[in-house]
């Protein structure tokens, strides 16, 4: 299984299917920062909604992916976590700190879309 | 007893299989809610660290009571190298492997219980324990 | 009792009783996160100015809560301690680090309010 | 005594109750403001690590004196598992339950004198004292 990333104008939507492996949270960092490369994408959407667990491994990789993608020249937004997810995340002590988060992949792209300082004198 | 478990740990879907195991197990035991993802992840944590730092060993889940209430015990079993320093091993960001070292401490807060007996060269054993509310 | 949650434009107000019960507090970290999703808040204050005392559970309850908001995309502030309360936490050694805090419930909301990165062109 | 006060601690509502009479008694000792909260903040946490580590016990309070200053004396009693490591237990962030670790120092900050006499497989008796300025 490896995570599908679709590619939608600017952006790219990444959606981390449930239960991924660490070999396949792996590939799917190097596969997101080639994408971001070829398509000079200027923003990812990390979808988790379908995720059913983040352990300290699993966290750990998406803030980095996430990072990366920065690094590259792409804002990154991870969304989805849910209610359940994000409650065990805090109990054990993980954050993504450093990294936007937002409730879905529509409040994602928002955000992404977001009019930004650059952007001022253009309209 | 018909409910305990085993899930052999040698591989990483081994990790998956034990916290889905755990995650039936616990719904048996009258768990619901966030506590089904709260008991899966401490499970994912310790048979994570039996991947990394002792390559193989075990997960044994089983339902116990405590006064009455039901619960889940959770035993973590390994040969493996064993945790030199046990009291810095179950503090908060201490990791010999890179990691975020918030397994162990992390485990402990989300179960009501955990104990963990090591031996240098012998190897080492995670018990935790959640009672339903 | 249960916390009663208010919504108010994008923004959810929840006003914790004094003495909640540990069992009350985890019902409402539930809750909260449901209705962030429900309503896509974008902001939740936490009013604890009807709260006589924080001890160690509930000031890491009260974290905790403040923390998930934030992974489902809500900003949090808590509002409201009681000088006699801060006090008495201090003493202790507790802290909501991590965690916005504001003086009260207006306070709290100008600060949700307050204009980010993405509004600078637009208005 | 008719000043003393004693409340049974098997549950959180007890936990409740137990600061609430610590808040009257320390009160009719003669503290006032910011200091009745400290007091119960204290007891809080003693009677919720009963609750949490032994199940089950009872919070004394009694008004006393010193110099001739009133003062409160709270007493936290249970015959619970003990205390393995008391020297640990007494230091900042230490907790076996998931817990901040804060409450044993903490409480010993907020009052003038905290004691804890404990033995393994018998119980632990916490003795806080605050006197009046
Ligand atoms: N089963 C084990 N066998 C040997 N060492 C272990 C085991 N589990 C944990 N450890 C040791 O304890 C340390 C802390 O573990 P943990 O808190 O889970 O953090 P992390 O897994 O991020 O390193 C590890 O870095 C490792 O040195
Ligand atoms: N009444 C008690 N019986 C047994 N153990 C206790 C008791 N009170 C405290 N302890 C032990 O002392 C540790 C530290 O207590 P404390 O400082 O209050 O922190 P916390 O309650 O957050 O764990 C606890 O984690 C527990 O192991």
């Amino acid at each position: 299984m490896t995570v599908p990333i679709l590619k939608q104008g600017d952006h790219l939507i990444a959606s981390v299917q449930s239960a991924l492996s660490d070999a396949e949270l792996t590939d799917f960092a190097d596969e997101l920062a080639e994408r971001v490369g070829r398509f000079r994408s200027r923003g990812v959407v990390i979808d988790v909604s379908a995720v059913d667990l983040l352990d300290s491994f699993a966290t750990r990789t998406l803030r980095t992916i996430a990072l990366v993608s920065r690094l590259r020249g792409a804002e990154a937004v991870i969304v989805g976590i849910q209610p359940d997810v994000a409650f065990a995340m805090v109990q054990l002590g993980l954050s993504f700190e450093g990294v936007t988060t937002a409730l879905d992949l529509e409040e994602g792209l928002a955000y992404l879309r977001r009019p930004k300082e650059g952007d001022l004198g253009v309209r | 007893m018909s409910d305990d478990v085993r899930v052999a740990v040698a591989a990483e879907s081994d990790v998956l299989a034990a916290r889905q195991e755990g995650r039936r197990l616990a719904a048996a035991a009258g768990f619901s809610g966030s506590d089904l993802t709260i008991i899966a992840t401490a499970i994912s944590e310790v048979a994570r660290n039996i991947v990394h730092y002792a390559t193989r060993g075990e997960i044994l889940l089983r339902v116990a009571h405590l006064d009455g209430r039901p619960g889940i015990v959770v035993v973590a079993r390994d040969e493996g190298p064993g945790i030199p320093d046990l009291e810095q091993a179950l503090q908060d960001g201490y990791s010999t492997g890179g990691g975020l070292g918030l397994g162990l401490p992390g485990a402990r807060r989300l179960m009501d219980e955990l104990e963990v007996v090591t031996e240098l060269g012998r190897g080492t054993t995670v018990t935790m324990r959640k009672w339903t509310a």
